[in-house]
């Protein structure tokens, strides 16, 4: 499976997670993918941590407003609805329990649902951004990333190794090969991308899998 | 009594050393036209308060290109490999935030408060050096209150008496950072009399500000 | 999806014995037909979250007037004699805060923080059985956040996600108590389409608001 | 001197203590009626605890409007250059040392400069409201007051008997008879009211008064 299509596979099987009438961060790279699979039916609303909810489609070619960018920095539009605010309320917003749902990317999860994702600047890395305060402060916090490194190293561990952006905050994890659900007992493995047997994802993960008697196939 | 200053007027209260709290979002909502007459006077050693580095050639980015930069207080640097460049051979230093940790701070310091309890780096490299506590059985760390010398704000319409308006995603740390710091300076792209904006949608007070500037888009 | 509602079905969502956010500052910012409604019901055992007494025959008064309410939790009752009244003979419990402590306890709880520390207080009989904390040689009351069942807003303006506008000096709690309930019910004078408000003119985000009703001037 | 003559001596007297460009609030009751004798030219902006800047005078019967009343629930008008904002702003603006001088009422003042401004509702007083935090959070604090109850008994006295509004932060005491600035080294008699002497002021107070080889008249 080529990289597109796995974070696409990723995306999809992610998008039917959220339920009507929530309130969802999207992390920069494959969450905001998740955008893509979401249509106005689902009446979902999309917070931009720099400063406002009703996060639209990026505009047409010339349309670009200046002030109108999402996290990434990209231009975008705005929905029916939308409104803006500062950072303040941005924060209060994430910090206070009312987005129902992050998606965000990963460098590691563990058994317990931590997860790295930033590194400490003076080893190279770029800083926690809004990240922290998002997976602290969801209800729901889904981490979208392959399944391994680039070297094939697992990424789900039993314990990260890195830097740490939360404790045990972690609920799902949506990779190309796998759907793995924290859970108190450990991290379950709930369906296998298609084209992966659950031994295949087993040889790919660190941690320790609870493998229970129905894993389904991955969905997206 | 109106407080319109040229940039030059504006600028010549700055001097170096200063800590200068700077809005903006990967250099929305960021002062341009103020950060220009920075970088051509040269005022240097400054600590900026700074969401993220921006991107090279862009607002904060162009303090840090100028050499200007000796110390930034933020969350995120990864989209300004110059910065991120300084930082690793420490040239510039860096002090790290969460970002709803860093916005608390300041309002903090602009409401008045001792410090806020947040849960947000608990258990994580942020809590090191900070009072933790419980409550209701539930963990906090204490973040105290950040303030500045001077504050450089940028709006898309300011009044003669200091009132401002922001507008889309050019508001983030703008609001906030206007309570927070000794100096207040915004750079407006609209300059309109004092009443003309409707006191309903007036989203800084013009009794924080102290300076304004006419800028542009 | 249209989150309107009429005031019989949204009033249907309460009952008996819950805590109620009410906005306000001596009856301005109140919903009134809202209160007119829960009077009408008769929901009662009320511990109602409000700045001030009010009048007598005005907002909060009417719910007291009506003997709905166990208990308030607020700042200062000197404008309404029969709660006075009601106080002094320990009909009804009184949990006073300073005004600025009050509207912080609930951003607190709005915002996710654990607790705050002000100023405001130390050294006097608001500091009873409160952590005491000292910050660069400067004492502090931890304040810890206050939450609610339910918030009733009343905005000008609400369009039918519940983006919000207020008007004048009827925004005070309205914003920060939208935030900090776990239904939030906003009586609104004019109702408009979602997409109608200008983005940077709304004050409370549709998103923390489940149920819009019609309401008066 | 009848009250409302006394109201207005203090009112006048304490408006001479504004400076250009200032932010002021003003409590209910006597310094409500400093800004009557505040002009254009002082350059004051007056906060309002309930929401606002830019105070401005009584609306001309019939011109209410139902949401613009002051602290005290009275309609009032706002000047150009006046905002509207909610309450965690407006106590932000007052605890944060962004008012300049505040004005309010006392029902004793002491040595230290503490003040009692409410009692507890148990004994069948009000409550505090926004004034402690203006007393904790204002630059300069300002008490206009009968400098006797009613009976004669002194309100300026050695210690505070009643429940305090703060400790230590009144910097001014303005009265029918006196200007007394509260000092590290206790309490200055400044000046007295025409017609008043300094034994006279001496006689109503409770307090220690340091008096100085020159006390002025009170010019109002």
């Amino acid at each position: 499976m080529g990289a597109d299509v796995s974070r696409e596979l990723i995306a999809r099987r992610i998008a039917r997670e959220l339920k009507g009438g929530e309130v969802v961060n999207l992390g920069i790279g494959t969450p905001t993918l998740v955008a893509n699979y979401i249509t106005p039916e689902m009446n979902i609303t999309l917070h931009s941590e720099n400063g406002f909810v009703g996060l639209g489609p990026a505009p047409a070619p010339g349309e670009e407003i200046s002030d109108l960018v999402n996290a990434g920095g990209q231009p975008v539009t705005v929905l029916p609805g939308a409104c803006f605010f500062d950072t303040a309320m941005s924060f209060a917003i994430i910090r206070g329990g009312h987005i129902d749902v992050t998606v965000l990317g990963a460098l590691e999860v563990d058994e317990e649902g931590s997860l790295a994702n930033w590194w400490i600047p003076a080893k190279g890395g770029p800083g926690m951004g809004g990240g922290m305060d998002l997976v602290v402060g969801a209800k729901r916090v889904i981490v979208a990333m392959e399944h391994t490194r680039k070297d094939g190293t697992p990424k789900i561990v039993p314990r990260c190794t890195m830097p740490v952006t939360a404790k045990g905050e972690v609920d799902l994890i949506v990779t190309d090969m796998a759907v793995i659900e924290v859970t108190r007992e450990g991290l379950v493995l709930r369906e296998v991308a298609p084209g992966v047997s659950v031994s295949d994802v087993l040889a790919k993960t660190a941690a320790r899998l609870i493998v229970p008697d129905e894993v389904k196939e991955m969905v997206a | 009594m109106s407080k319109v200053k040229s940039i030059a007027e504006a600028v010549d209260l700055l001097h170096d050393g200063m800590t200068v709290m700077l809005p903006g979002f990967l250099g929305v909502g960021t002062p341009k036209a103020f950060i220009d007459a920075i970088c051509a006077k040269g005022i240097r050693d400054l600590t900026v308060i700074y969401n993220d580095g921006a991107f090279p050639d862009v607002g904060f980015g162009k303090l840090v290109r100028r050499g200007l930069v000796r110390k930034l207080i933020g969350t995120h640097i990864g989209t300004n490999p110059e910065l991120v460049k300084l930082v690793a051979e420490k040239k510039i230093d860096l002090e790290l935030y969460p970002q709803g940790t860093l916005v608390e701070k300041i309002r903090a310091a602009g409401a008045g408060l001792g410090g806020v309890l947040t849960p947000t780096g608990v258990g994580t490299a942020v809590e090191e050096g900070k009072t933790i506590m419980e409550i209701g059985g539930k963990t906090y760390l204490l973040e105290l209150p950040l303030h500045a010398d001077v504050a450089l704000l940028y709006a898309h319409i300011g009044d003669t008496f200091g009132n401002l308006v922001y507008r889309r995603a050019a508001r983030n740390f703008n609001p906030i950072m206007a309570t927070a710091a000794d100096l207040v300076i915004a750079e407006v792209a609209n300059l309109v009399e004092a009443g003309e904006i409707d006191p309903d949608h007036v989203m800084t007070p013009g009794i924080f500000v102290d300076v304004v500037v006419r800028g542009c888009e």
